[in-house]
């Protein structure tokens, strides 16, 4: 199964986040990397790379991120990787609790890291129109 | 003069600079930038005062690199981290630095920034300082001046970045939420960097 | 100065993206509506109104929501708001996360009702790539 | 037989019925629709129980109504609350419910749901239950039925229309992430409205 990671610069958002998916898919392998290294509003190239790590379990994994700045650590944290990992690991172009929730739901059902990945992308287009 | 020694300036003048940093950021950006830089080289002054007297400056690096990633939190931390970690390849080996070295490791610091946060100059981000930097850097070289005098007009050039950075329009980074509004305010990051490059020079000089 | 309110399944969401949001923008008015009536996951469409009612200070709202049923209380909300407060309470196509940042900038800097929801409507363009 | 009463014996019906639609949500949602329709009746139910016996039915609809949007929490939340506030509409002032009456607050009802939720018929929702038994309903009224007769068919049409969401793939709500995993399944609104049909059908009867 494809693992999802959620990079927030909030702790509230990367949690809260994690329980929306989880609701839809319980047990499913999501990992949080919120905030910075001291709980701080920021984020942690080190513990995004550990979570990376933790959500892999052979089928690749699925990153959300916030802001630009949570991008770059995603983009970094891969880079310090092992290179085998990376190539499997994808920062999604996709809102990260729209898509995050779409993801991880798509994920469950065993989907490829292709379908996954585009699942988030797709999450893009949900509209919100009351 | 060792590698340790230019950290500790550096990093000293940057934690000095904490307020005027988080001032420049609290204008165009969520005023922290002088926060997070100044926990960032606590942390990589703490990592390198450790190191051994003699440890060569890409191994300093390196651990300047991990040391802002670990600790920054904000995109300044894997913007500067990335820059400083590559910035150790063209020196790897290397005992004594000249001008060319020098020259190596500032493009190879901006093209991981690029990497990383793919600005382009022109965008009101630390790039603004270091991209005419090295090209004052390289004019510099072409000329024949010394290591010092290229850095002098590196340090120059990073300065009227600076000023330019004043009147144009962000578009990368949280300033970029302003459009407009960002105009008449100079860049954090490019002012960070501006400072990191005047203290080597006071320290080599 | 336009207000935002931030309606998710999540307390902690919608904490966070209040928090996210004044990081950039301190002191303007943004509340929450975050989790049902007892705390728990979902949606409570009265203190959505309450919170819609808190947010006007004359120059109208942005609402932002996470999810569809989310989307539905906010238009219930606004079906029991004061017609004339109704009018100026917009709901924002947007992400939740990249709009509620987006506006709330764009609101703390004076701008109009449509520019603030057209900033919000921006962010689902925002790109992340790593 | 008094409005007030038959609020009671639907809410009960569908607080009966809390594990079972919980468990049908839990297939293809977020498995919480037995336990907020629960929550939502029995705060209801504690609102109508203080209300005076003779209390006209379009204001207990009015207080369902409320009472659900006031508690439920989940999607189930405004569309029945939307659709018993629309309800009380067609009833107001009205002591006697005939079929014509009945059918028009049937109608009121679904298209609350329809305003809330920009769903068709087709989709995999609440209204394939109620859509179908609106049609058996007018159905009944051409063929001038009772109002018993034609709630009976009501009850049959939405029994079939939740035999019907197993075949379809679900477009909104939270079944939609599912797609076509969504197959094979029955919606649990169309469930519980079907199971508020039956109940209230029971109660007249
Ligand atoms: N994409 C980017 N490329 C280069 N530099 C950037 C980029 N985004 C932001 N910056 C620099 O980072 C600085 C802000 O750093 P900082 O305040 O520490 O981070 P944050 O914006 O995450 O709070 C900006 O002033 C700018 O110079
Ligand atoms: N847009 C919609 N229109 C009509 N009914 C819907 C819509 N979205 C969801 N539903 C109904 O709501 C039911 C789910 O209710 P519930 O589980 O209480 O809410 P949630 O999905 O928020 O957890 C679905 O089975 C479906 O019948
Ligand atoms: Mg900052
Ligand atoms: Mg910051
Ligand atoms: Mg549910
Ligand atoms: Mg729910």
């Amino acid at each position: 199964m494809v693992g999802i990671v959620i990079v927030s610069h909030s702790v509230k958002i990367a949690e809260g986040v994690k329980e929306l998916a989880l609701q839809m898919a319980k047990g499913h392998p999501v990992f949080t990397a919120g905030g910075t290294a001291d709980g701080g509003i920021g984020t942690d190239p080190i513990r995004i790379q550990e979570a990376m790590e933790a959500a892999n379990s052979g089928d690749g994994v699925v990153v959300m991120a916030d802001l630009g700045s949570a991008v770059m650590s995603v983009g970094l944290a891969k880079e310090m990787l092992d290179p085998d990992l990376a190539e499997v690991v994808k920062l999604a172009n996709a809102p990260i609790v729209e898509g995050a929730i779409a993801a991880t739901v798509e994920a469950s059902m065993g989907s490829s890291l292709e379908k996954v990945l585009q699942t988030a992308h797709d999450a893009r287009n949900m509209d919100k129109i009351d | 003069m060792t590698g340790k020694d230019a950290v500790k300036i550096v990093g000293q003048a940057v934690i000095e600079k904490k307020m005027f940093l988080t001032d420049l950021d609290q204008a165009i950006g969520d005023g922290d930038h002088g926060i997070n830089m100044a926990r960032g080289f606590e942390s990589v002054l703490q990592k390198t005062e450790v190191l051994p007297d003699d440890t060569d400056i890409s191994s300093i690096l390196k651990t300047v690199g991990m040391g802002l990633i670990s600790s920054v939190g904000g995109a300044s931390g894997p913007l500067y981290g990335t820059a400083f970690l590559r910035a150790a390849g063209p020196c790897k080996d290397k005992t004594n630095i000249d001008a060319n070295t020098a020259k190596a490791m500032l493009d190879a610091a901006i093209k991981g920034i690029q990497d990383r946060g793919k600005a382009q100059k022109g965008e009101k981000t630390m790039l603004d300082a270091l991209i005419p930097a090295s090209e004052a850097f390289a004019e510099g070289i072409k000329a024949d001046k010394t290591l010092l005098e290229c850095l002098s007009s590196a340090v120059q050039a990073a300065q009227d970045g600076v000023e330019y950075t004043k009147t144009i329009i962000a578009t990368k980074g949280r300033a970029s939420y302003l459009a407009e509004r960002s105009i008449g305010h100079q860049d954090p990051g490019a002012t960070s960097a501006t400072i990191m490059l005047t203290a080597l020079y006071n320290y080599i000089k």
